[in-house]
């Protein structure tokens, strides 16, 4: 057992390694963020739509679109010159290859989602502090499931060469949940509400981290063979 | 795999039963236009939904079979079921593809509005693009094998996400009910109506299957022609 | 022969890209140092063969059992270019459960990349990168070593010890499959020689090595 | 100078053979812009904002993301083998390259914003006739900028391995501007006020436009040395 | 002695990666029919040479003078995977205003590619991208060829019928420089032999191939 975590970990370790290195994912992702908090910004109409209105959802459109941009590069890094294959000639269970570069992805889009939430925070002129413990669980709950799933996904679309179109052909279906959930608590808590008044959305995205969490680790090894 | 001749009984049985389910299609309309009453509010606009409910039942029936038939595949790894898988998917795509188009052209007269994002809708609309999630990756992977347990997984993972989806849409709607959206439910019918439709939707069901026997028999074919040719080469 | 049960055993193995038969039919035995030099020509099915035995394939058809610590070079380096050659060899060294630290400078002496093992994969040229590689197969001293022509890039000095070292590893013990278009490397090491043609392993040829 | 234009042409149609290599990249680009139509429209706040009030913002979100990944692959395709190598041995004049990957980039983003637009038509019920020339205008005068600028930036980071990371920051003051025009003037359209009397912001892309994409051929040939 | 003028001129090449200089002041002067051959140790700086002599990698210092048209072969493939043989070969044919629609037929068969100009380059074995490489470079009759380890990964008659090829063309005015880790191979139709060491060229010795 302690094995399999150190396993999970070295690849997790390696994944952050390399792109604290080059950097290149979580630029490009802190870019995009930008630009999108700016777009949604301007985008709105002043005298019709006051900014903290639509601040949920830039939130979360950016988290979203931001951390799908790393994503891709997650399992570009294995495929470019065939590593994983080397990872799975050394015969550790693939499960953890699963738990690697989960934990690997899951640190990235954090790191990406903790320096956004400033910038979002600044833009969109909201106070937080009272709530940031709410918001941030909120946030990890959406995240894992987020993440699970395109742990999963990237490792398939990378056989594809088509890898930019159709991870987000095939991630986004499954982001509905996690993302209206997200974007719904974040919006009463800006309010003021408190959490215990929407359980509802609170089930809806634990039962959907638990489902998809569990699926792609089952699934995982299946995705590996070619 | 099978053999040559199997799969074209197979293919012949296939259009056999088709056949029979347009004739049936047909008889529907013919009940559905002639014999059965104008629904009062709707006028003949209301016909349209003896195509949109038969097709929107076949295209997610079709959806829930490929989803069973990947786990089915992930478990006893025959090939052919996942061309079955593919077959099925093709298929349902077709119907979602009329119920797509029948569904806006009746809502446009109903609802006042082409679209709605009600839960039932919203969640068909993702189901849908899901399947043609499936359909490229089938498209883009060369190997059998990988296109093969690739396209199960996706196909497992669309059949959890459905009701999930459907959820979260009904929770978004519950906060705050648009007023002028009527959310389209089974209105209770009359007699005629009821069964007119149920007979609409045992014809579509019929049709779903002769469809996917078909196209599955066909896929089949090409395998065993490739296969073929490969092994002259 | 003291060796008795093989180490690696495949049997009707078959393989086939989308339609394309790659291999038919190919069954293998290897025992503890023996070596089996592979040859054919460009599209033969060598590196598919070699891939389907490291179980990086799955075989259409057919089974590979395989008893021991595997190593593998392949036509990819299977490193990561933004790690350093240390850092690459750390990283797999931990999966494999390689704990002696002296190995990897070791290793990097040995093939000659001593000075640069901080440097990144990135940065090196083809024969710096095809030394790491085989410094990563060698990693966890394995039983069974999958080669798929080791021999390209290395200057003639890097080919001259890489052939002593296989030697030495199979007089060790170890078993080797080695894909080369130049077999004649190879003579004085290999034990058989195996042709791919047509998908189908011809019949094997003794060779200069001597069966343990 | 028609060798020019058909070395020009060659390159672009290459990438756009590569990317609609499989006949369902359409349906893929389409799949991707309803979804993230839909995942913005589900990440408003229902109570509080108005659907046609975030559309602007949904649209040009769309075509943002849709310009990031058609960009991030089209000099992935350069990269992959170090084919751009072998188009710079042809010896053909090093612009001649920069307005293929242009042209072909323009092509990719435009597809995208030509399905997404009749679909955020419809999902946002919005009525455009009356004003569809002018945005249609608009969106064409944003695009060319943004494509321009993310065509010389995407080969950099090609060529010099070590500025990965400052590129995407790079770029984003440069996409702000029209993006921003962008969007203002769509949401002005929207409220049905005439073009006209935007002139200020059209004057600004246009310039834009003009400064870059000249900037941006002149610039190319330089950084494609190593 | 007929060709008088150098086809391809360099004068006190220097090139450091960062801090790391790789050439040092390397000159030559190479003429219509004239092939050198170019050896070295592993990261000696052939490849880095090569691309500086193709004009991909710009010299920290000193020049060079091409007067013709060049082909080119490197470690990278320089093709599209997603595209066939036949596309990738056509896409170079119209940027080198190749017009002959024979031409690319003519080479796939000559590489024994014939049966295979329309799968995609990405389902290709090491040796066929290889020859695709060689075809693509062959593609516009160049008159300075410059060739990283050509032979690698090529079979045993690929890189005979290669050899062979080189020396008709070599006769037939074209003049080249090939980098190899294996001169013997080449030593019938090589003119000069060049070996780099520390950066720098040492003297040129003469080749089995006559100069004409
Ligand atoms: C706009 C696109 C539409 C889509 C994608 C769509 C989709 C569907 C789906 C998935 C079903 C479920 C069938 C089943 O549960 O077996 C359905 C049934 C139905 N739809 Fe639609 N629909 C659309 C528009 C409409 C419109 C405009 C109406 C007009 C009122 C309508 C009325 C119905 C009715 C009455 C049923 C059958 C009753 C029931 O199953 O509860 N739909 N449609
Ligand atoms: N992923 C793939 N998809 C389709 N065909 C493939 C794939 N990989 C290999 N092939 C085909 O299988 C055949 C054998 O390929 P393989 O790489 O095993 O040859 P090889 O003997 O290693 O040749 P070389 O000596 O050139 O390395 C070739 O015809 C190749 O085109
Ligand atoms: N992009 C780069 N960045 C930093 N250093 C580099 C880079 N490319 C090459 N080098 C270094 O330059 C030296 C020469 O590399 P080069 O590829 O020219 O060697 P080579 O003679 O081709 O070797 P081989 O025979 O292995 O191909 C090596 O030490 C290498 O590490
Ligand atoms: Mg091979
Ligand atoms: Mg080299």
């Amino acid at each position: 057992m302690r094995e399999y975590l150190r396993y999970a970990l070295t690849i997790a370790l390696k994944d952050l390694a390399i792109e604290w290195r080059t950097k290149t994912a979580f630029a490009s992702g802190l870019a995009f963020a930008i630009l999108v908090l700016a777009v949604l910004f301007f985008s709105r109409d002043p005298t019709a739509v006051a900014s903290r209105d639509i601040a949920p959802g830039a939130l979360w459109v950016t988290f979203t679109f931001a951390a799908m941009l790393g994503l891709n590069r997650a399992f570009f890094l294995e495929s470019e010159e065939r590593a994983l294959d080397a990872v799975l000639l050394t015969g550790i269970p693939r499960s953890a290859i699963f738990w690697g570069k989960f934990l690997g992805n899951l640190a990235f889009v954090g790191a990406i989602e903790a320096v956004s939430l400033p910038l979002f925070v600044l833009f969109y002129d909201i106070v937080v502090w009272p709530y940031l413990p709410s918001l941030v669980l909120v946030i990890a709950m959406a995240t894992v499931a987020f993440v699970a799933i395109g742990t999963i996904l990237s490792a398939m679309v990378v056989r594809t060469r088509y890898a930019e179109l159709m991870l987000p052909l095939l991630l986004l279906p499954f982001l509905v949940p996690p993302l209206v959930g997200g974007v719904q608590l974040t919006a009463r808590l800006l309010d003021g509400r408190p959490l215990s008044d929407y359980l509802g959305w609170l089930r809806l995205i634990g039962a959907f981290d638990l489902a998809f969490v569990t699926l792609a680790a089952v699934l995982f090894g299946v995705v590996l063979d070619e | 795999m099978m053999t040559m001749d199997r799969a074209e009984r197979m293919a012949r049985v296939g259009g056999a039963i088709t056949l029979l389910a347009l004739v049936g299609v047909i008889g529907v309309y013919v009940r559905a236009l002639a014999f059965t009453p104008v629904e009062r509010f709707q006028g003949l606009a209301q016909k349209i939904y003896y195509v949109h409910v038969p097709n929107a039942w076949a295209a997610l029936l079709a959806f829930v079979v490929t989803g069973l038939l990947s786990i089915l595949y992930l478990w006893l790894k025959d090939r052919r079921i996942d061309l079955a898988a593919a077959a099925s998917a093709e298929v349902g795509m077709a119907f979602a593809v009329v119920m797509m188009t029948t569904g806006p052209i009746w809502g446009k007269p109903i609802w006042g509005t082409w679209w709605t994002w009600d839960a039932r809708l919203t969640s068909t609309l993702f189901l849908f693009l899901l399947f043609v999630g499936y359909l490229v990756l089938r498209g883009v992977m060369t190997d059998p094998g990988v296109r093969g347990r690739f396209c199960a997984v996706i196909g497992i993972m669309a059949l959890v996400l459905v009701p999930f989806i459907h959820m979260t849409v009904y929770l978004f709607r519950t906060l705050h009910p648009q007023p002028i959206l009527l959310k389209p439910s089974a209105p209770s019918l009359p007699g005629a109506m009821l069964v007119t439709l149920l007979t609409s939707i045992f014809v579509f069901t019929v049709l779903y299957v002769g469809f996917t026997t078909q196209r599955y028999a066909l896929a089949v074919m090409r395998e065993l022609r490739a296969e073929e040719a490969a092994n002259a080469a | 022969m003291i060796s008795t049960d093989p180490v690696l055993r495949a049997e009707k193995l078959s393989r086939s890209f989308g339609y394309r038969p790659v291999l038919r039919d190919v069954s293998l035995e290897l025992r503890r140092s023996q070596m089996l030099v592979l040859v054919g020509a460009n599209g033969a099915g060598k590196t598919t063969l070699l891939r389907v035995l490291a179980g990086l394939l799955r075989p259409t058809s057919g089974t590979v059992e395989c008893s021991v610590r595997v190593g593998a070079v392949t036509h990819d380096s299977m490193l990561y270019p933004a790690l350093t050659a240390r850092e690459n060899l750390r990283f797999f060294a931990r999966l494999l459960n390689v704990n002696d630290p002296e190995r990897i400078d070791e290793l990097l002496e040995l093939l000659g990349l001593g000075t640069r093992g901080d440097d990144r994969v990135q940065t090196f040229s083809r024969g710096m990168v095809q030394r790491l590689t085989i410094a990563r197969a060698l990693l966890h001293r394995p039983q069974l070593l999958l080669l798929d022509e080791p021999l390209t890039g290395l200057d003639a000095s890097g080919r001259w010890e890489l052939v002593e070292r296989l030697g030495t590893l199979r007089a060790d013990g170890a078993a080797m499959v080695v894909v080369t278009h130049q077999p004649e490397a190879l003579h004085d090491v290999g034990t058989h020689l195996g042709r791919l043609d047509g998908g189908r392993l011809l019949a094997l040829e003794p060779m200069g090595g001597v069966d343990a």
